[in-house]
């Protein structure tokens, strides 16, 4: 079954003037999965939505089975049997679970009405595929941001659809989550959906893909087999040159405490949190999704209410629940949801830059421009942000692109205490061994780092320790000579799921390995 | 989102749809559950005040003094729960009742067709508020203040700037006649809520109205036509606020231009008492009717207690804050 | 740019004609009615008539008058919004030698040219002592207010609590405002019904509108009460006439402002006339219902063709709320 | 916001924040552009029609009837910058002038006092509407709903059910002084406009202010105090309010209690022509400015031209809309 379900005639589009897409091609076959890969800002999101109907392209074409698709149109797309799992995740927060599963196709009596409860019960056969126990019943508010995405991933999955385009579907999910949606991707495979996927994760791309599709600066730089090429002929053709040690080496950690957190209650937690880092320290933080770590980078941050404890940064305790005080004394949080927590999308990236610094850059109240410029400017070059310049609006920047300005508006001023939730989650290869040098740099300048990822490489070549959490509480430490051994990995997936060591490991197979991932 | 909203948002826009954080059954409980206690509060101390207040005739009193409110709240739910706003009732509640005053005059016999032109009047407005939202994109606080100032303009016109005095007596029919001890209006309100309350619970056209405010970007990738959504709730409530005009028109027989005036307020007021947010994609039909039913009551208990109109205002404006207050912090205290 | 008639530019039109702004405090029927009355006068005078409406906000009102000030009119004639405000401006109009009318309601200004005002109180005193005659001088009453602190609340109600001193046994149940509306008197009258029952003797509404509102409220209780108004609207001469009310009291409209532009003119004309005269109600009982309501319905434009007549007698003897031409 | 919305969000919640989907800056040139133009026909035609419009004393007189709305529309748009909204302002305006006026009662010399007292009423009012807000989670819409309805009841209980009269001449002085030719009120407001509009581009303040309507949540993890910010746009609000209550009281040297009724939804209305997103985040003083001197402009013209009252409405309703249909859609275009 090789038939075209998708064919992208010379899609051009531009924004403001600027050019995103110069005439991309590309064929979709049923039954085939494709990866698109690229830098953040390369363009992918901005084609899948003009697959979708969601943007007028400027011009070209898109045939669906090879009937033309109106442009900007999203229901003629859905019509047509194309559905999206946008990279920007779309739940509607305030309803429940199993209507956002059946939002415009839902199941109804012989009466026309309403069946809620067969809705109820198929969305648990749905998600049951995913192995995670979501109550259909519960609040999308109320999930986190992983299990948001298992869901709209279920979504669009089972929507019976001939064309599939998942916009990074991965990005805030965990390995064990990863596994399922392997599974689900093949079976539609067998089922003879096409589909377009988006990932930034090498491994991703040799588990899934028949065809790696590469854009770079909106025009297609490469389609071909994957059998055919290297994970480096595909990081060149993103990144334009080649990637050495993607992981840069660690420097040793100093020795006197930067962070000391001691008894700290965090609200829905049952026992209370204890940790140390050390100046120069990257501690990993590992758990499966709804471990808690968000909650605790927050609870430390003080964004999330904590009830008793103590945080102490340098020698001085940090008064709780007052974020502002954790950034006078040196704290920075890189938050988990950058959409919803990182950026604020309607200011451009000079405010955002400037924001948390504020009072750095101004005189009695009244901000020093060119100070102002210049601080920023010089932090966003030092992440390589690829923008219009510091006047372009964050909410129109790439993912990835968002990410960085997140990260590097800490970089005006001096920080003990780094905490990063999902550092690299939806950044490009390049830009991530980008961050990665950048945290080992900042670390070695004798800054603290605690990094909560879902990232099993990351945690396992960036930290000097590792906890790994589950249910809101530290299940276990890792030294670094642990973290190198090569059963890491399943000693992790045991303490993360609460398995006795001696018991059989649970899906083995799927459970990617890092020697796949970083270029060394 | 993660939880930080309940820190974080304090009543901004993020913050109006955070301000009650747990899912919505539980939230819905929590509504009913806190302003059910603060009305009956209020119920018990009116009855204790005046033994006037607990009796029957006093309740359909109170009944068909709502039943005009209801029907545009009910409406203004709908377009509420759409993420907008209709600020135009009032005034569209003037003109559909002009309009009807005026055809009445000139066919006193046929009530049918004044009842009919003040409808077609009413879903007219709305059919134009649903289009400048839906394909215009202006936003719908402008749309629908616009339509406020010319709807009420156009209702002075119709009466050459004063009411339409010297009505047939029949026209008060359509507001006056009882039908098993009930006046028209009341019958209309209950109709009105329960067939509204089971559209939004049981039919798909209630499921994507609360997806279209909840997230239109979702909703519109999901298949659902959200322009037609969007222009059907402001359709219905300018139809039910044509039909509550004739209904207020007729019961007083007269077509005063003034008519409604400010009756969106309380509408609104309604609403968002009855536990929805402005942002949209939250909210419930019974809520309205709770809240609507707080503010009626209130209006008939104080008269009934001879409280001066200007001292009504203050404490009404104080309980309808206090209400809310305690609902804000029962969702929060269960959470 | 070009200045035709119609926007009333200086110099618009002919030398002799004058030019007289007036602004009311808002639609109504008694400033329709008011309307057609000043028309009919200055169209048989050649007199350029400025109209704005305030919306019932005094500062409104204020800018309107500046504006007649900038455009040099040759007299100003305010309907007010609020009783006893625009001091500043009527002293800049005196700055300007206008003739600053206030009519239908005061203004608290020595600078006044004139006023034309109508007996409030007398109106109060008139409605409430037919109730108390139906009464027999005792019983319980309610009383619907206008919106209070408007001139005409505060002087009706004051008429009304005048003739009750002479009746210790008429009691208030219950008084309160409905802002001169029907739809909201007829909930604040269902309401009082409900926690006063048939204790009602008798509804006192300090205008038709209210009183018919009342009425509604009865009719639904399935009572019947005794119910007297003021202002003599179409619907309140018609419930005179088949006996729902037992009276009113007609402030006509057209008669009083076409009085005060009268009045307004001849000041800027410079002629004599009474700077200050008083509109006295005519009492409107079932018997002369019938005149009444040719002059204000049936027959309204006959009553309007004599009414620039009728304004120069009134002016002559003083009466100006007289609506017969002798003879 | 990703260009979806354009497409997907008709006028619902997000899409009122998306209605106009460029950057600021371009975004702000639009606004200017397209309402400018709009701005300037109406200018042409009203100077066309009548030789008084384009006067120096009209000007003023246009000015003069600006100043009220000037101040309440300059507190209403940092409330709807933050996501939320002032419903209140109008009544406040009739709470402080009953109190000024019953100050200069007293104390007929002493005019500060008034004046202070006045202010001080109103900065109370907003503190309350600030506080219920940001720190008990009550919804802007209906903490202020409150506060108009209590405030406008409290407006009458301090002159006893009745307007304040009899009052000093030299009352008048506050607002109907000149000094270098210019009213006292068009002062106030051009100082006003032009150091909000300094403080809102200029000050961390002002940033802060956008941070917490754009995003509340990061704007916290940012370290900004949201609950203060909140806090503080409320209360300058009702400060706001509150002198241009005693503005309005002294330039008709009398206190009315049902001052300022409705000024509100003006207010609010310029500040939405004037670009602002009623989801926070996004609108400037120069725009609302702007939207209030296209309302003025347009009461003013139309009375001049002797437009009978209800066309006005008619026309004003109209053209607003139209004046944002046009703004949309060049906002649109470009992108
Ligand atoms: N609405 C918009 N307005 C202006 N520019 C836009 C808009 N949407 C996208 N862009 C620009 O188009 C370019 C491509 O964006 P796109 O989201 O397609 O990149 P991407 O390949 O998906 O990157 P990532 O991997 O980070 O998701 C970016 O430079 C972005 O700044
Ligand atoms: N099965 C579940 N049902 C409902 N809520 C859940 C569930 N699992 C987790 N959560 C919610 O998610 C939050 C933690 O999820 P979150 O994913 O942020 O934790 P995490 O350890 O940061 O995981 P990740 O960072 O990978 O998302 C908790 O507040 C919890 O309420
Ligand atoms: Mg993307
Ligand atoms: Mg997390």
């Amino acid at each position: 079954m090789e038939d075209v379900a998708l064919e992208c005639r010379d899609l051009a589009k531009a924004f403001g003037g600027v050019p995103v897409l110069k005439n991309v091609s590309l064929t979709l076959r049923a039954g085939t999965v494709t990866a698109l890969a690229g830098e953040n800002g390369a363009g992918k999101s901005t084609m899948m939505k003009i697959a979708s109907g969601q943007v007028k392209p400027d011009r070209g074409q898109v045939l669906v089975g090879g009937e033309p698709l109106p442009h900007g149109d999203p229901q003629a797309a859905h019509r047509q049997g194309v559905a999206i799992i946008p990279q920007e995740l779309a739940p509607i927060m305030d309803m429940k679970v199993y209507e956002n599963l059946f939002i415009g196709r839902e199941i109804r009596t012989r009466a026309g009405l309403l069946d809620r409860r067969a809705m109820a019960r198929k969305a648990r056969e749905i998600l049951d595929v995913f192995g995670v126990e979501i109550d259909p019943q519960a609040s999308m508010r109320r999930l986190s941001v992983g299990l948001r995405q298992l869901v709209e991933i279920a979504k669009s999955t089972s929507r019976g659809a001939k064309v599939l385009l998942l916009d990074e579907p991965s990005s805030a999910i965990s390995e064990r989550e990863v596994a399922r949606l392997y599974d689900v991707v093949s079976r539609l495979r067998d089922q003879g959906v096409a589909m377009l996927y988006t990932t930034h994760k090498m491994e991703e791309i040799r588990a899934l893909a028949d065809r790696v599709v590469v854009l770079r600066d909106g025009g297609l730089v490469m389609d071909r087999p994957i059998g055919e090429i290297s994970d480096d002929e595909i990081v060149h053709a993103m990144i334009g040159r080649e990637l050495q040690d993607f992981f840069p080496p660690l420097h040793p950690r100093g020795d006197e405490v930067a962070l000391e957190v001691r008894g700290l209650q965090v609200s829905g937690f049952e026992q209370p949190v204890d940790l140390t880092v050390r100046h120069g320290e990257i501690l990993g933080l590992a758990g499966l999704v709804g471990a808690g770590r968000t909650e605790l980078l927050e609870a430390i941050f003080g964004v999330r209410k904590t009830t008793a404890g103590t945080v102490t940064v340098a020698g001085k305790q940090v008064k709780r629940n007052a974020p502002a005080e954790a950034i006078t004394h040196g704290m920075a949080l890189v938050p988990e949801d950058r959409k919803g927590a990182g950026a604020v999308l309607s200011m451009n990236v000079l405010e955002n830059g400037s924001l948390p610094r504020l009072s750095s850059f101004t005189l009695g109240g009244w901000l020093r421009q060119r100070e102002r410029a210049k601080k920023v400017g010089a932090a966003m070059e030092s992440v390589k942000l690829r923008s219009r310049g510091l006047s372009q609006q964050v909410g129109t920047l790439s993912g990835g692109n968002q990410q960085k300005v997140v990260l590097a508006r800490w970089l005006t001023g001096h920080v003990n205490v780094l905490l990063l939730d999902e550092p690299t989650r939806g950044v490009d290869v390049g830009a991530r061994s980008e961050i990665y040098r950048i945290i080992t740099e900042l670390a070695a300048a004798g800054m603290a780092v605690i990094m909560a990822s879902s990232d099993m490489p990351e945690i396992l070549s960036l930290s000097h320790r590792a906890l790994v959490m589950r249910g809101g509480a530290v299940a276990g430490e890792l030294s670094r000579d642990e973290l190198s051994s090569p059963h890491v990995q399943d000693l992790i997936f045991r303490l993360a799921a609460g398995l006795s060591p001696g018991s059989p490991p649970a899906d083995r197979q799927t459970t990617p390995t890092a020697s796949k991932e970083d270029g060394r | 989102m993660t939880s930080q909203e309940s820190t974080a948002d304090r009543g901004t826009a993020a913050g109006i749809l955070a301000w009650r954080p747990s899912g919505p059954w539980v939230r819905d409980q929590l509504i009913r559950h806190a302003m059910v206690l603060v009305m009956l509060l209020i119920i018990a101390y009116f009855s204790y005040r005046s033994a006037r207040f607990g009796t029957l005739d006093n309740l359909q009193t109170i009944a068909v003094a709502a039943a005009p409110f209801a029907l545009i709240a009910l409406g203004q739910t709908l377009v509420i729960l759409t993420g907008g706003i209709d600020l135009s009732v009032g005034s569209v509640i003037a003109l559909s009742a002009m309009t009807a005053a005026w055809t009445v005059k000139d066919h006193p016999e046929r009530l049918w067709l004044s009842l009919v032109v003040a409808m077609l009047v009413g879903l007219a407005a709305g059919a134009i508020n649903g289009f400048l939202v839906s394909k215009v994109n202006v936003p719908p606080f402008i749309a629908t203040l616009g339509m406020l100032t010319t709807a009420s303009g156009l209702a002075y016109v119709v009466g050459g700037g004063a009411p339409i005095n010297g009505l047939p007596q029949n026209f008060g029919k359509i507001a006056n006649t009882e039908i098993l001890g009930l006046q028209i209006p009341v019958l209309v309100m209950i109709v009105g809520i329960v067939s509204l309350a089971l559209i939004m619970k049981r039919t798909s056209y209630g499921m994507r109205v609360y997806a279209v405010g909840g997230n239109p970007v979702a909703a519109q990738i999901a298949g659902v036509k959200t322009t037609r959504i969007l222009f059907s709730v402001y359709a219905l409530s300018g139809l039910l606020a044509g039909l509550s005009g004739v209904m207020l028109a007729s019961r007083v027989i007269s077509g005063p231009p003034n008519l409604g005036q400010g009756y969106e307020l309380d509408a609104i007021a309604a609403v968002v008492i009855g536990g929805a947010s402005l942002l949209g994609g939250r909210g419930s039909i019974l809520g309205t009717a709770l809240g609507l039913f707080l503010i009626q009551t209130l209006n008939n208990g104080l008269d009934i207690l001879l409280v001066p109109a200007y001292w009504q205002s203050v404490i009404k404006g104080t309980l309808i804050v206090a209400a809310v207050t305690v609902d804000v912090w029962s969702a929060k205290r269960r959470v | 740019g070009d200045t035709t008639a119609n926007t009333g530019d200086a110099g618009a039109s002919g030398g002799d004609s004058l030019r007289i702004g007036v602004s009311v405090y808002d639609m109504s029927s008694f400033i329709t009615a008011g309307k057609e009355g000043v028309d009919a006068y200055a169209k048989a005078n050649n007199i350029e008539v400025l109209w704005n409406s305030a919306n019932l906000d005094v500062a409104t009102q204020a800018n309107q008058v500046d504006q007649f000030i900038n455009a040099g009119v040759d007299a100003i004639m305010v309907v007010p919004v609020q009783a006893d405000s625009l001091g500043p401006q009527v002293a800049a109009a005196k700055a300007k030698d206008i003739p600053f009318l206030a009519v239908n309601a005061g203004l608290d200004s020595d600078d006044l040219a004139g006023t034309v005002l109508p007996d409030d109180v007398k109106a109060g005193e008139q409605e409430m002592q037919m109730m108390a005659d139906e009464l027999g001088g005792k019983g319980n009453i309610v009383v619907l207010q206008g919106p209070l602190g408007q001139s005409g609340e505060i002087d009706r109600t004051k008429g009304i609590e005048n003739v009750l001193e002479k009746y210790p046994d008429i009691k208030i149940l219950a008084k309160d405002t409905a802002n001169w509306k029907r739809d909201e008197a007829v909930n604040k009258m269902k309401n009082w019904i409900s926690s006063f029952g048939d204790k009602i003797d008798g509804v006192v509404a300090e205008n038709d509108d209210m009183g018919l509102g009342a009425l509604q409220a009865t009719r639904e209780a399935g009572l019947k009460i005794p119910i007297v108004g003021v202002d003599g609207i179409e619907d309140g001469l018609n419930a005179v006439k088949n006996g729902d009310f037992i009276g009113t009291n007609l402030q006509n409209g057209a008669v009083e402002l076409a009085a005060g532009l009268a009045v307004a003119a001849k000041i800027a004309k410079g002629e004599e006339v009474d700077r200050n005269p008083v509109y006295l109600m005519p009492k409107v009982t079932p018997e002369n219902v019938d005149t009444y309501m040719e002059h204000v319905v049936t027959k309204k434009d006959e009553f309007l063709a004599r009414l620039p007549e009728l304004i120069e007698e009134n002016l002559k003897t003083g009466d100006i709320a007289n609506e017969e031409l002798p003879g």
